[in-house]
Parts: structure tokens; sequence; C-alpha cells
């Protein structure tokens, strides 16, 4: 609730402006102590307002209290802009009509009263749509973020499944290899070591030559074979580490230092993703925020863990406003069971550590 | 399950203290809540223990995820707060007394409750002597002795230690732990990594409102760690070859200081063997150093700062 | 009832606030009587201002609580931020009670003229109230004990003046006369000249009322504080 | 002593800064002179002058009663706190320190007393009389009510109580006077009032030079320097023994 604070702050001003006025109307009118006793009751309902939350039609108990009291004290009419404003303020503001009447009926009606009412439904309702509006952001924004949180686990479990897809189009690319190899290459090669063997054994001139002939139709036929195949193997992007490499070598005005240890084939695809995602990420807030001359990107890969560390030198300290795009590091980090931290105190500083499980590949 | 906190969040104004934080305390753990000041120990325990409303997420308390803060529950928290929070102008028993009364003990029960509390915190002599007469670290064992006179299932300590001598530290550590022998299940809250590495059975590091890993002090310490440190002290420094050990794999850094050589390396890399066999063929060995790791390399490895300042390491 | 019980103990535990607290009652009894105002002898005049005095001096304890995290503890206690508060201000109100009740029968035991001893009582009974409830709201405003109470006394001094207390209220010009009314010490030095003169029970119940309704006003806000 | 001298400009500011005091010894009187103000109006005394005048005399010495506050929260602060180790480690003179101290003390609580009159000679034109002569006698009631508070705060061990008995001290005075209620002629009373009692000393000392009988106001002035003196050497007993 606090962030309605500075509103309810804006209320309270508002509420107690209005009773000081009361309060100088009852100062330079001759009414006696009643006045005092009305001033008094209105500043209890008013703070029961505040303290405890109470039902809207609440403002009724203003409306009475008035009517009540304007027999003692004329200016308690006044007292009806405390009851348009708290029934303004929970979205009633047409109340003024009807009040507008009673106080146009009353004798001792004057115009000012009437501009008074006004300005009350007016900041009244002013004060209640920006209320309203704040809860509708509030809400929404608590929506995107909760909608954010399962995006990303979506797009976790998307990625999970790509892991599989990537290990089923390996496997299937093996077999496929392996058929390949087995039916043609296999079958071409073993003929040609059958056809030569034989070719040792044969005397018949004529025989040999044809011989001779089939081991070299089964070694080109072989060869183009493994041409093909092996063609069909060629990835067409970087991973790993490369990638990581490249994407340093690309960001070139910049001056950045990677440098690694470890075993990257410890390493799964879904974690090099992750990883190049925070490089990215550190370096364009590199380029487009921070004054640093050197980056540092250190990676390093043990038994149990992949620790992505970038620090600048850096010293723009207040641009801390996590943007989105740290936001879905920081909850796909933890989709990862890994931890992924921001600091600027001393330089930007981005570690990200994902922690390695041994999967059996 | 003691208590649970499921997806907090907790805002002050629009700053982001608690964010998303998710934690479970099981029945007879010493739970180790680790972070540098302003990590949001403290919201997380005035969330925990209700003093706060939180913005998104619930809190559950011995099961109960309606009303986890009723009366009923609330008799089976503690809280040892981090100011000492006891009645200057009474004295130790009455201090005791006091709390007692208000979670509702009364008579027999409540003056063998206070008598056991104060004895259990070694105060046993001095029950009728005035709270500001005490040294402070008799008031931080009063404090905590106010804190268990109704024997809760569960107690909060909200850095219990600050600023007392060692000897009362270790007083209070050992009374922890023989809490959670009887049976009592602890949050521990400190930026001391030393106490949570003596007493924690498990560890939750907290930084910037995240949890930012948790386990036991043995798996994060073996686990969590990105390089280590082994210092080798020479007889003939200038005859070592510092190519050869650079030449190793996944070593980082080899420094030559006096007769000193610091081999930093990744973590893990069974190196140390090699690193001997490269030194001795060209030098004596005087000494080795292997730095072992704690829960601060920990912290260094997950967020690149050190635990105490929160500094850039 | 153990804060109850506690706060008792507190407010009376060094000699010092002891000696404040029961002394000064009793010295009041003998002070003099005026000679044309005010109606009742000067200790019955000036009781308001010192159990205005009286009542922040005792609710500081609530401020120290507050201060040393005390409050904190108490919670996450078992029990609820009205019962707490309702015990220490039933404790101060005892304590407020009995110091009326020193004043107005050790009067009466003496043989100093007050009128109508029983609606005296009655009305500082229903002052007190209104002044614990006062003091509640004033320490919610503070953090520092000494600082509200050196504020209070800056207020007090000029609240008695104008309120009717320390002369008698037809002195002041008109304006300060009207904006006496709004100050509860108005209403007792009202009530004190209804017991002095007598007149209808209505006026002494109208008196009585506003200082109730003041009591609520003032424990409404200043329950709006949180215990920590 | 240099090194004394060069603290004085931060006890100064330290004391500008305290705005509490400020509240009670210079915005409440001024509210409260200006309350009697409208409240006695043209009434007139005994003798024909405005009542007012010497309503607003007293409250304007009353308020140097307690400008020994001043002097012993910074004594108390800097000397008996612990911050007293710091100073007993440094290389400067202790006494010297404490009298800068108190001596800032002192004239500022002269310069309250001096806002004060000119608020009430100028502002609310009360006739003061000699302007000198006052000030001299607002200044001589303000380091007697500092050297009362000095002696309490050598003399009690508790800060607390040295307080509270300082505003003993003071409201002692003022009802002493007879200002809440009038005091009964006993002979103890009427002899302190006339050779003890500050406040009247002072008041005393202002109205006889006002009226041009400056042998009595003398007197009275005398009265006030003498207790000046024996307070001093008190002051300087305990306080060789306690700083």
């Amino acid at each position: 609730m606090r962030v309605y604070e500075r509103y309810f702050r804006f209320v309270i001003f508002w509420r107690i402006a209005q009773l000081l006025i009361l309060a100088h109307l009852w100062l330079i009118s001759t009414a006696g102590f009643e006045a005092i006793v009305f001033i008094l009751l209105l500043l209890i309902v008013m703070s029961i307002r505040i303290r405890f939350s109470i039902p809207k039609w609440s403002f009724l108990i203003e409306i009475v209290l008035c009517i009540v009291f304007i027999p003692y004290f004329p200016f308690a009419l006044y007292g009806l802009a405390i009851a348009i404003f708290e029934a303004a303020l929970v979205g009633k503001w047409w109340l003024i009509f009807p009040m507008t009447i009673f106080m146009i009926a009353y004798p001792a009606f004057d115009i000012t009263l009437i501009w008074y009412s006004l300005l009350t439904v007016l900041v009244g309702s002013f004060t209640y749509q920006s209320m309203k509006e704040r809860k509708q952001l509030e809400k929404t924004l608590d929506k995107e973020r909760k909608e954010k949180h399962e995006l990303e686990q979506i797009k976790m479990e998307l990625l999970e499944a790509y892991f599989e897809v990537e290990k089923a189009a390996e496997l299937k690319e093996r077999n496929r290899i392996s058929r390949e190899l087995h039916d043609h290459l296999g079958h071409d090669l073993t003929g040609a070591l059958l056809a030569i063997q034989a070719y040792e054994q044969v005397e018949n001139e004529n025989q040999a030559h044809s011989l001779l002939e089939q081991v070299k139709i089964r070694l080109s036929r072989s060869t183009t074979r493994l041409r093909n195949t092996v063609h069909n193997l060629t990835p067409v992007t970087y991973i790993g580490v490369d990638r990581l490499q490249r994407i340093v070598a690309d960001s070139e005005p910049l001056l950045i230092e990677f440098q690694y240890n470890g075993n990257v084939d410890n390493v799964s695809s879904q974690y090099w993703l992750m990883l190049e995602a925070c490089l990215k990420e550190a370096i364009t807030n590199v380029s487009k925020y921070s004054n640093a001359t050197k980056t540092k990107v250190e990676l390093d890969i043990t038994e149990t863990l992949v620790r992505l560390k970038i620090h600048d030198n850096g010293t723009i300290t207040q641009k801390s406003v996590n943007g989105s795009g740290l936001r879905s590091l920081q909850l796909r980090a933890r989709m990862l069971k890994g931890s992924f931290t921001i600091d600027r105190q001393n330089g930007y500083l981005l570690v990200c550590v994902l922690p390695i499980q041994r999967r059996g590949k | 399950m003691i208590a649970s906190l499921n997806g907090i969040v907790k805002r002050y104004d629009s700053k982001l203290v608690l964010d998303y934080i998710d934690l479970d305390i099981n029945e007879g753990q010493i739970i180790g809540l680790l972070g540098p000041n302003g990590a949001g120990k403290s919201t997380l325990i005035r969330c925990l223990t209700g003093m706060e409303t939180v913005n998104q997420g619930n809190v559950t308390l011995f099961g109960d995820g309606k009303k986890p803060f009723q009366n009923k529950n609330k008799e089976k928290i503690g809280l040892v707060t981090q100011e000492i929070s006891i009645f200057p102008e009474l004295t130790a028993q009455e201090n005791a007394n006091f709390f007692a009364g208000i979670y509702g003990l009364k008579g027999e029960v409540r003056k063998r409750r206070v008598a056991e509390a104060l004895a259990f915190v070694g105060l046993a002599e001095h029950t009728k002597g005035r709270a500001q007469n005490f040294s402070g670290g008799m008031q931080r064992r009063l404090n905590i002795a106010c804190s268990l006179v109704h024997d809760p299932k569960f107690l909060i300590m909200d850095e219990p230690t600050v600023g007392i001598d060692p000897q009362s530290r270790n007083h209070i550590l050992q009374a922890v732990k023989k809490l959670q022998r009887n049976g009592t299940t602890i949050l521990y809250t400190t930026h001391y990594m030393e106490e949570v590495e003596t007493i924690a059975s498990e560890v939750v590091i907290l930084d910037k409102g995240q949890i930012i890993t948790r386990g036991t002090v043995q798996d994060l310490i073996r686990n969590i760690q990105h390089e280590e440190r082994i210092k080798v002290e020479v007889s003939h420094p200038e005859e070592v070859s510092l190519e050869s050990i650079q030449a190793l794999p996944d070593v980082k850094q080899v420094i030559k200081d006096g007769n000193q050589i610091l081999v930093v390396s990744s973590a893990n890399s069974g190196h140390l063997d090699r690193i001997l066999t490269i030194i001795k063929e060209d030098s004596g060995v005087v000494g080795i150093n292997v730095e072992k790791a704690n829960l601060e390399d920990v912290f260094l490895t997950l967020t690149g700062r050190t635990l105490r300042d929160g500094g850039s390491a | 009832m153990t804060v109850f019980h506690f706060v008792l103990k507190r407010s009376i535990a060094n000699k010092t606030s002891l000696l404040i607290l029961f002394l000064f009652p009793v010295v009041a009894i003998f002070l003099p009587s005026g000679e044309y105002w005010p109606h009742l002898p000067y200790g019955y005049q000036y009781f308001g201002i010192f159990i205005l005095f009286i009542s922040l001096k005792l609710s500081g304890l609530i401020l120290e609580d507050r201060m040393r995290g005390i409050a904190k503890k108490v919670s996450i206690a078992p029990i609820s931020h009205f019962s707490y508060l309702a015990q220490n201000l039933l404790a101060y109100f005892s304590i407020l009670i009995l110091q009326c009740l020193i004043l107005v029968y050790g009067g009466v035991l003496v043989g100093k003229e007050l009128y109508q001893p029983f609606w005296l009582f009655i009305l500082f009974i229903t002052f007190s109230m209104a002044s614990i409830a006062f003091a509640l709201m004033w320490i919610s405003f503070f953090r520092n004990k000494e600082i509200s109470m050196l504020i209070f006394m800056s207020i007090i001094s000029v609240i008695a003046l104008i309120g009717g207390v320390l002369i008698p209220i037809e002195l002041l010009p008109e304006i300060l006369q009207k904006i006496a009314i709004m100050l509860p010490t108005f209403w007792l030095a009202w009530g004190i000249d209804w017991v002095v003169f007598g007149g209808e029970l209505k006026e002494f119940l109208l008196v009585n009322g506003m200082l109730i309704l003041y009591m609520f006003l003032f424990l409404i806000t200043g329950s709006v504080k949180k215990l920590h | 002593m240099m090194r004394v001298l060069r603290t004085i400009p931060y006890t100064v500011i330290r004391m500008s800064r305290d705005y509490i005091t400020l509240l009670l010894l210079l915005v409440v009187p001024i509210i409260l002179i200006t309350i009697f103000y409208f409240v006695l109006g043209d009434l007139k005394n005994q003798y024909g002058d405005p009542a007012f005048y010497d309503t607003a005399q007293l409250m304007t010495l009353v308020f140097q009663l307690f400008g020994g506050s001043i002097v012993i929260a910074h004594i108390q602060d800097d000397l008996f706190s612990p911050r007293r180790q710091r100073l007993m480690v440094a290389p400067m003179s202790r006494p010297f320190y404490a009298l800068s101290i108190s001596l800032c003390g002192m004239l500022y609580s002269i310069f309250l007393g001096f806002l004060l009159f000119l608020f009430t000679g100028i502002g609310l034109k009360v006739e003061w009389g000699n302007g000198f002569w006052v000030m001299y006698i607002i200044g001589l009631l303000a380091v007697l009510s500092s050297l009362v508070s000095l002696i309490l705060i050598f003399a009690v061990k508790n800060f607390k109580l040295a307080e509270r008995l300082s505003e003993v001290y003071g409201i002692g005075c003022i009802v002493l006077a007879g200002l809440f209620f009038p005091i009964p002629d006993y002979t103890v009373i009427t002899f302190i009032n006339e050779y003890l009692n500050p406040l009247l000393l002072a008041a005393n000392a202002i109205g006889y030079a006002q009226s041009n009988l400056f042998p009595d106001a003398y007197i009275y002035m005398i009265r006030l320097g003498v207790g000046i003196v024996i307070t001093f050497i008190i002051v300087f007993v305990l306080g060789r023994r306690k700083i």
C-alpha cells in the first residue's frame, strides 16, 4: 500500500485544510462551543477514516453531523463540503447535485459555498481517478511481472525441449552417418577389398583387369559418398567459446579482454546460450552507458560450475535501473539453479554462475 | 515444515528489497542466513514474522498459510533482535518474567521456564542483578534468554553476536547448537561467515534481495569455488621456471613475491602435485600453503564482491 | 496482564520517579489559596498541568520500548497491538487515579474548601484520560524521549497560559479566548468553575463529554503508529 | 591555549544548532510575553506604571535562570561522556577547554537575553531604563545561573539528576519569587528573597535603577556579585577535582 502513500498524504492534507477552513469560519462567527463540538466530531470521524478502513457510505456520517449542527452553527453548511469530498473520493461525485440543491434551498445560501463545493468535488474526483489509475497501474505491473515470470518458465521449457531436440538431431545424424557408412560406403569398400583379394588370386589377365576396374569404380563412388556425407555434417554456426570470442571480436571499438580456463566441453549448449546472452547484455551496457576504457571478461569452468565475470573500469554508478533484459537473465539463471548478479559500485560488474550437473549424454 | 516463504516480493516505496524469495525451513535445521549489509536479511525476518506486510507472495508458518501470524503460531516463534531489547531498569529475572508473561506462561511453568532459560545462557547466578549493570555480553545473553522463555519451536536470531567479546560469542554459538539438539529450528542471520561455518546445517546466501545460493556449508565450498590459490615458499626463487608452471592447463596467474610463488588456478585442478614437481626440479621447497576455501570465496565466486563490505574484490 | 504489571513496576522502579509521582500531590494539597482567583487552592488549579506532564513522562515508556526494540519483540509475541497499548494506558491511568485520589481525598481530610470534592475527582479523572491519550499521540511523533519532553514543555507552557489554567480566561483578548475553547485545558478550567459555583448537571456532563471526545480523538491518532 | 581557542568556533556552531534550546529559551518566552502583552494590556500596577512592564522584565529574567542548561549539556557531552577519553588524550588543557565551553554557554545565554531585551524593549515598548545597566544585570544573572548548574553537575554523579536539580533551582527561584502563587511572609522566605533569590536580586537591581535609586540598585547588584564569587569558588574547587 505504500505506493499510494503520496495520495494519502495529499488526501489527509486536504481534509485538514477543510477542517481549518471550518475552524476559521468559526473564529470569525459568533457561534459558541457547539461549533467546537462539531469540529471535534468531524476530526474524530476523520481520524477514524485514516486509522481504520471504514465502509464507503461513511460520508453519510458527515452529512448527518452537518445537518444536526446547522441550527447551532450556520457555517456547518460548509462542513457538507467534507462529505462531498469523501463521497467524491469513493467515486460518488454525483452526490454534489442533491447537496447543491439542499444548499441552494437553505436560506443562508451564498455563492462562495457553491464554488467551494465545486472545487472540493473536483479535487476529490481527481484524487479518486489518480488513485484508481495508480491501482490499475500497479495491478498491470504486477500482472506483467507475473507473466514475465511465466514466460521465462516457458522459455526455459522450450530451451529444455530444444536441448532434447538437439540431442535427437545429433542421434539422427549419427544414425544417418552410420547408415550411410554401413549401407553404401561399407558396402563398396568391402566390395573393393574382396575384389582386391580376388585380384591377387586370379591369373587370367582379362578377369584381373575387370576386377581392378570394379575396385576403381567402387573406390571412386566411396570417395564421392564420403565427401557427401561429410559435407552434410559441416556446422553452420559457431558454438561454445568460439562464439563468445566472436562476440568479443565484433564489439571492436571497445577494448575487451577475454580469457577462459577449464574444459569447455563440460558446458552444455543451453549454458552457452545463457552465457552468450549475458555477454551481449554486458557489452550493450558498457557501450551504451559506461565511460569505461577497459573491460575484462573471464570465463572459468571447473568440475562443478561455469562462471562468467565481466568487469569494466567505468565510474558511472547512478544508472542502476535493472532493465527487462537483466530481469529476464536473472530469472533464467535462477531457472538453471545458478545465480546472476550485477553491481555498479565499482565499475560495472556482472557475474553469472551456473552449476554443472553431470548428466549422461 | 516449520516455515516457508513463497515468492515473497517486498518493496519500500519503489525500492525492491526482496525479490521473489522462496525459502523452506525444515524442522531441526540451523539455517544460516548470510549476506552483506543491506542484502535484505532483516527485511526477510520482518516479513517472516509478520512485522511487515509483503507486496506479493505468501508466508506459511507451521503449515498454516492462511493466517500464519495468529497467536497460536506466534507462540511457537522466538526472536532475538539485533538491538538489545531488554529493560535495563529491571533485573534479569524480571525481564525474563515479562517476556514469559506476554507469551502467556503462568505460575509454576513460568517460574520453571524462566529459571531454565536463564540457566541456559549462563546467567543463573545473576538472576537478581539489574540488566543495566551487566556487561555487553551478559546483556546479549539475557536478550537471548528472553526469547527462549516460551520454549519456541522456531527461533529467529537477527545478528545476535554484533559487538561482543569472543568468549560470549562462543557461549552463544554453543547454546545455539545445544538448542538444535533439543529440537529447536533456528534461523540465524549474520554477516560473519565464520559463525555460519561453525554452526549452520544449511546456508542461505542473500544478496540484493535475492537468494543467490543455498546448501550445506561443505557442498557450497566444494562446488561453488572458481579458483584456488597455492602459495609455495622456495629456497631459490630465482631458479624456478615460472613459464613451465604457467604452461599448465587452467593456471591463471603465477606471481613471484620474494621467495614466495603464488599460483592461481581454476578450482579443483589438482595441480598441487605438478607444481611441486616443477618447482622441486629447480629449487628446494620450504613451505606450502594451500588457501582453504570458505564461504567468503563462495560469495566472491557468485557475485564478484566480498562479503564483509560488499566491495569489489 | 503482564504488560500492565510490568509497566507499573517500571514506572515506579526508581526512587526519583516514585518521589515525583506521589510527593507532588501531597505538596499540592498544602499550597495556598489565591485572593480573587483561582477559586480553588493553587495546588488544585495547577494540577491539570501536572497531570499533562506526568502522562507524558509515563507514556515515555512506550517510546523507550520503541527505541530499544522491545516493541519489535512484543509485535511478534502472541499479544495484539491493541492489548499492548491498552495495558500500558491502563497502567498510567491507574497511577493517575491514585494521584487524583491523594489530592482530592487529602484535601478533604486536611479541610480545604473544595466545594464538591466528588465531582472534582471525576473531573480530574476524565482530564487524566484525555491527557494520557494526548501523551500517546504526542509520543507517536517522536523518536527521542528527551526531545519529546522538551518540546512538550514549551507547548504546555503556552497551552497552560491561554487555556485558562494559569490566568483566568476572561482576561485574554477575544480571539485567544476563542482559540482557547479548542484546548482541553479550557474544559478543565470550565469544569473547575462548575465545581466551585455549581450549576446544572448537564453542563458538567458537557465538559466531561468534551474531554472524552478529545480522548477518543487522541487515542485514534495516537494508535496509528505501528509498534516498531 | 591556542588550541582551546580554535575549538571555540565549533562550540559556538554546536550551540547555535541546538534548536530545542533555542525554542525553549527564545521562542517560548517571546510567545509568553506576547500573550501577557495582550492579556495585561493597559493595566496599571500600584505605582501607576503599566503592569505589563514588570511582567515582561521578570519573564526575561526568568528565562536567564535556565541558561545554565546550555552549559551543562555541553560540559556533560564533552567532559563526562565517552568523548571524555578523546579529550583526555588530546594535547590540550582540559580546564581551559571547560572554561571556554562555560564562557561560550554564558555568552550565548546572555545573547538570548539580549534578544529578549530587544524584543520587549523595541517590539513591545517596554521601558527598561538604562540599557547597559540592564544588560549588565542580565549578564550577571546568566553567569550566576551557569555557575550554579556547574556546581550541580560537578557535585552530582548522575547527569539526569543534575539536570533535574538545575530545573528545580530555576523553578524554585520562580516559586519563591511568588510568580506562580503568593508566597506567605515567613521570615525565612523573605530573607531568601531579599538576599539569595537571584531572580529577585536582578529584578530589584533593574527596578531601582529605573527609578534612579542607584544606591539600592548597587546593593542588589553587589549581592548578585557576591553570589557569583562564592559559586565561582565552589565551581573552582569542585571542577579541579572532577576535570
